[in-house]
């Protein structure tokens, strides 16, 4: 079973880092797996995407994702510059990293998540370079919201990814944003 | 000194070319004038030696030239810098 | 053995440290740069002993290598298109050296205008400077073609240099899972470095001086048999390396249910991928079409293509690649292959996927299909087809 | 300083090369191996050099020696440094001899960037002031006025200051040499192979073919450009400006020779007029004035 997974978020943000944390977690799962960039020159502040596949089968496929089973959001404004539905497939899950709640988004037609990644950083003071840092979190939303990674397997990618301290309070963000994530389809919105 | 190779499998993988003496021939040949010593104005300073573009004069024990006319090109350098006057280029016989 | 995940590019410097290359001479240049990136990590965190030259052009990294490699260390540089161009005339001086020099080139359409997306012009355009060309469909296989690639080079048949190229984006950027073997298992493979000459103070030599018309012609002819034994040593070597690391990759051309194929649909790079999903979706519809990937573009496996032709009905080439005025290289050298052959095939040469326009499994089963149709009417409308191409 | 008796009998440029009759550069190549003895990797881009090895299967050299691209020789030596590194050889000297086109032309760019990345090597420009391999073009350091066959009226533009444009690289040595001062140059060479990093020579290597002279002329035209003050022997060592003899005895105008006599003694300054004569006085005149003024700065 393939699943496509896109990321939207902002140059710098780490929409790729994202992606490769994502898979990596679905790789010790025992997943194939491919994360890759969308082609192109990134830039600050702009908008971007990265993508992900998760996959049962050996990935031959090398084209870009067009239809996405999911979408993860990193920057609360850009939904309203960037269409994060394009070729979503209908009924598909979108987690997004707001303050607010699924139903003050819009989003009709959508399975939305929300969790406030960006609150979870300032609160554990996870900044890099001043930013708060919310690539990694919201990938435990995304592995609640989703099932199709287990937490306990983001949170070793996480910590492969970095080590020490820095691993240790992305791991703690990515927990917190799995225990608060809204879901806009079970009523909990 | 290196053999002029025959056969392809007698060439190198690459052109690899050894170290000769007359790798342009006997350059010799190309002389209109050629320098002769006068051992006896000679004051074995070593000039001509140092400024021969050919390496045609080889220093000799007691430091007096000794010209290698095979290779000598004739350049006259020698002459027009000999400090005594002790080298004349004179016209090659035919 | 350790499975990571990675990109290509940075599988190409993990090929290179475990290759043990001695110098790395190379000028960055999207999209290859994170190749060079990985290795200058690898230098100066001293995981590889190493001199890594931060040259200030392709054209110099190029002779950076030359010049090390015929002073007797292995050498490996990467680059992408322009850079590739300003090496030309370095490229040819590699292969006239017959140094076994390796390098990654990560594929990119030439300007203008500025594009950094993948095609194959770069690399197709220095087909005839006597470098052995191997194209990649993943990540595991740039690194595997890296180290197979030096084991073919340094062979004493051969004695030239090889490009192991990859698709920008496509492989460059994109992360995947790879095996990477145990260090002593790659040098059983890979012994130390072999060249075929090296400058040495004791034995002293002019190399590449003035080589008149007489003996000019014999060390081209040297050359031409080098790349015949290549073409032997290849699936050999590919074998050989199956047989150590498990991965294995059909030689020089990949072939995927060609089987009493009607059609056999030749790609190269990662098309060659795709296009075994379009295969595989053609024969549910009970389509008999077969794929087969060049993998080995320099010395170019015309016997393999002649077989492939023998079993089949028609051959359509794909293309990442437009030789202006004409076709597709690997549309024209599927033909000249075929010339000498009593009973060709059909044949239909389609250009896709220019400047990273995407090619996916669907466009591939569109090319199929149009092909199957010539093949129903038993001619071709048009030799060269431009695939996805606006009206 | 050496003496010429002590210059070593052993000859690593071997007799019967195909250098031209009264070849300047062959005086100093063969003076480089009297410096440096036959321990050394010459790399050697398209120039005349390339010539006077002569055809495969022979060479003159009798040292190992590279034919590398023509404008690749900084870079080429880059190579064979770090290669001698990684093999833990030490005992040789890596030496790029160039051209004046392949150095300040085609090649200025992989000599910057040798020289910025303080490779440990030896890059001597043999100028004679004209592309001299396929038969004297302008090159970027041919003088004002000079007829070369693509300036058959006279170069319009002044020679670029290669040296000073290596000395701004910050490297270690920078020194000026001429044919005509086999010593200077035989001193120059061997206290650059003592120093770590890049150090650059620019040796005046007088062409009677090019230069339309005798050829018997070679030394007496060298002898004259560093005697008249057109061409002038210093070195620039760790940022120091120094006037090596004879050069240091000319700040005073009035030692210099008149320009004139170098000029009358080639065909290719037939052309000059008056006028162009005066103005390279002049030119030569705030030379010196700059050199002056570097020299005190450096006491």
């Amino acid at each position: 079973m393939l699943r496509e997974i896109r990321i939207h978020g902002r140059g710098g943000q780490g929409s790729v880092t994202a992606a490769t944390v994502l898979v990596q977690a679905a790789f010790i799962e025992g997943k194939w797996v491919q994360a890759f960039p969308y082609f192109g020159a990134e830039r600050r502040g702009a908008p971007v995407k990265a993508f992900a596949r998760i996959s049962s089968e050996p990935l031959l496929v090398h084209s870009q994702v067009y239809n996405p089973d999911y979408v993860i959001v990193l920057d609360p404004y850009i939904y309203k510059v960037v269409d994060v539905t394009e070729g979503l497939k209908k009924g598909s899950v979108i987690v997004m990293n707001t303050k607010r709640k699924p139903a003050e988004l819009g989003l009709e037609g959508w399975r939305v998540g929300t969790v406030d990644a960006t609150g979870i950083a300032l609160e554990l003071n996870l900044l890099v370079a001043g930013s708060p840092v919310v690539n990694t979190s919201i990938l435990g939303a995304f592995a609640k919201a989703s099932g199709e990674v287990k937490l306990a397997s983001v949170l070793q990618a996480v910590k492969e990814t970095w080590s020490g301290g820095a691993g240790e309070k992305n791991a703690r963000a990515t927990e917190l944003a799995y225990e608060r994530l809204t879901r806009w389809w079970d009523g909990e919105g | 000194m290196a053999s002029v190779p025959k056969k392809r499998k007698d060439l190198p993988l690459t052109p690899l070319s050894c170290p000769t003496e007359g790798s342009m021939g006997k350059t010799g040949s190309w002389r209109i004038f050629r320098p002769e010593v006068n051992c006896s104005k000679c004051t074995r300073c070593t000039i001509c030696w140092v400024f021969c573009p050919d390496a045609a004069i080889t220093r000799l024990e007691d430091d007096s030239p000794k010209i290698d006319y095979d290779y000598c090109k004739g350049c006259g350098i020698c002459a027009n810098e000999c400090p005594v006057k002790a080298i004349v280029m004179v016209r090659e016989e035919e | 053995m350790k499975r990571i995940v990675d990109t290509a590019n940075h599988l190409a410097g993990y090929a290179a440290k475990a290759a043990r290359v001695k110098v790395v001479a190379a000028y960055p240049i999207t999209p290859q740069t994170t190749v060079v990136e990985k290795i200058a990590d690898f230098v100066e965190s001293g995981q590889m002993d190493a001199e890594y030259i931060r040259v200030e052009s392709e054209h110099s990294a190029m002779v950076a290598c030359i010049a090390a490699a015929a002073t007797g260390v292995r050498t490996f540089t990467a680059t992408s298109a322009h850079g590739l161009a300003l090496m030309h005339e370095a490229l040819h001086w590699a292969s006239g050296s017959r140094l076994p020099i390796v390098m990654a080139v990560v594929n990119r359409a030439m300007g203008a205008p500025w594009s950094i997306w993948p095609d194959m012009s770069d690399s197709l355009s220095q087909r005839d400077t006597g470098w052995i060309q191997f194209y990649c469909a993943d990540n595991q296989e740039v690194f595997d073609t890296i180290l197979q690639a030096y084991k073919l080079c340094e062979d004493e048949r051969v004695f030239l240099p090889a490009m192991v190229c990859l698709e920008g984006f496509i492989l460059s950027h994109t992360y995947a899972p790879a095996k990477l073997p145990d260090q002593a298992t790659v040098d059983d493979f890979l012994p130390p470095y072999k060249s075929g000459w090296v400058l040495d103070v004791n034995k002293p030599y002019s190399h590449a001086n003035l080589v008149s018309p007489e003996w000019y012609m014999e060390f081209r002819y040297m050359i031409q048999e080098a790349m015949e034994n290549a073409k032997r040593l290849v699936p050999q070597i590919d074998r050989e390396y199956g047989k150590c690391f498990g991965s294995e990759y059909g030689g020089l051309v990949e072939k995927y249910r060609c089987e009493g194929a009607d059609l056999v649909l030749l790609t190269m790079g990662t098309m060659g991928s795709d296009a075994k999903l379009a295969v595989d979706k053609l024969r549910k519809e009970g389509l008999n079409v077969g794929s087969a990937r060049v993998r080995v573009y320099r010395p170019f496996p015309m016997e393999e293509i002649v077989k492939l032709a023998a079993g089949s009905r028609m051959i359509a080439t794909m293309d990442r690649h437009i030789s202006f005025g004409m076709e597709g290289f690997l549309g024209s050298e599927v033909k000249a292959s075929l010339y000498g052959q009593e009973d060709r095939p059909l044949f239909a040469g389609f250009i896709a996927g220019l400047g990273g326009r995407d090619v996916t499994a669907e466009t591939i089963e569109k090319v199929a299909k149009k092909s199957l149709r010539m093949l129903d009417m038993g001619k071709v409308e048009k030799e060269t087809e431009w695939v996805d191409l606006r009206e | 300083m050496v003496t010429m008796k002590e210059l070593p009998r052993e000859e690593y440029l071997l007799k019967g090369h195909a250098a031209c009759a009264g070849c300047g550069p062959a005086v100093s190549l063969r003076m480089l191996f009297k410096a440096l003895g036959n321990k050394v990797f010459l790399v050697v881009p398209a120039c005349c050099t390339t010539v006077i090895q002569g055809p495969y299967p022979f060479t003159s050299f009798a040292v190992p020696l590279q034919n590398v691209l023509f404008e690749s020789t900084g870079a080429a030596a880059s190579g064979v440094v770090a290669a001698l590194r990684q093999r833990r050889i030490d005992d040789v000297t890596v030496v790029g001899w160039a051209g004046d086109g392949g150095t300040a032309d085609i090649g200025i760019q992989a000599l910057s960037g040798a020289a910025e990345r303080g490779t440990n090597f030896i890059y001597i420009c043999y100028d004679n002031e004209a592309y001299g391999n396929t038969g004297m073009q302008r090159s970027g350091l041919t003088p004002y006025g000079a007829w070369t066959t693509t300036t058959p009226s006279g170069k319009k533009e002044r020679k670029k200051d290669m040296p000073m444009i290596m000395a701004a690289h910050k490297i270690p040595y920078v020194a000026t040499a001429c044919t005509a001062f086999p010593l200077d140059f035989v001193n120059k060479v061997r206290k650059a192979k003592d120093i770590l990093g890049t150090k650059y020579i620019h040796l005046l290597a007088p062409c009677p073919t090019g230069w339309r002279c005798d050829t018997s002329k070679t030394i007496e035209m060298g002898r004259l450009a560093v005697q008249t003050g057109l061409f002038v022997l210093y070195e620039v060592e760790n940022g120091k400006f120094k006037l090596n003899p004879p050069s240091d005895r000319l700040v005073d105008k009035s030692k210099r020779k008149p320009v004139k006599e170098y000029f009358a003694g080639q065909g290719r300054f037939r052309g000059l007029s008056e006028q162009d004569v005066a103005k390279i006085e002049k030119w030569v005149d705030e030379d010196w004035d700059q050199y002056r003024r570097l020299a005190s700065e450096c006491v």
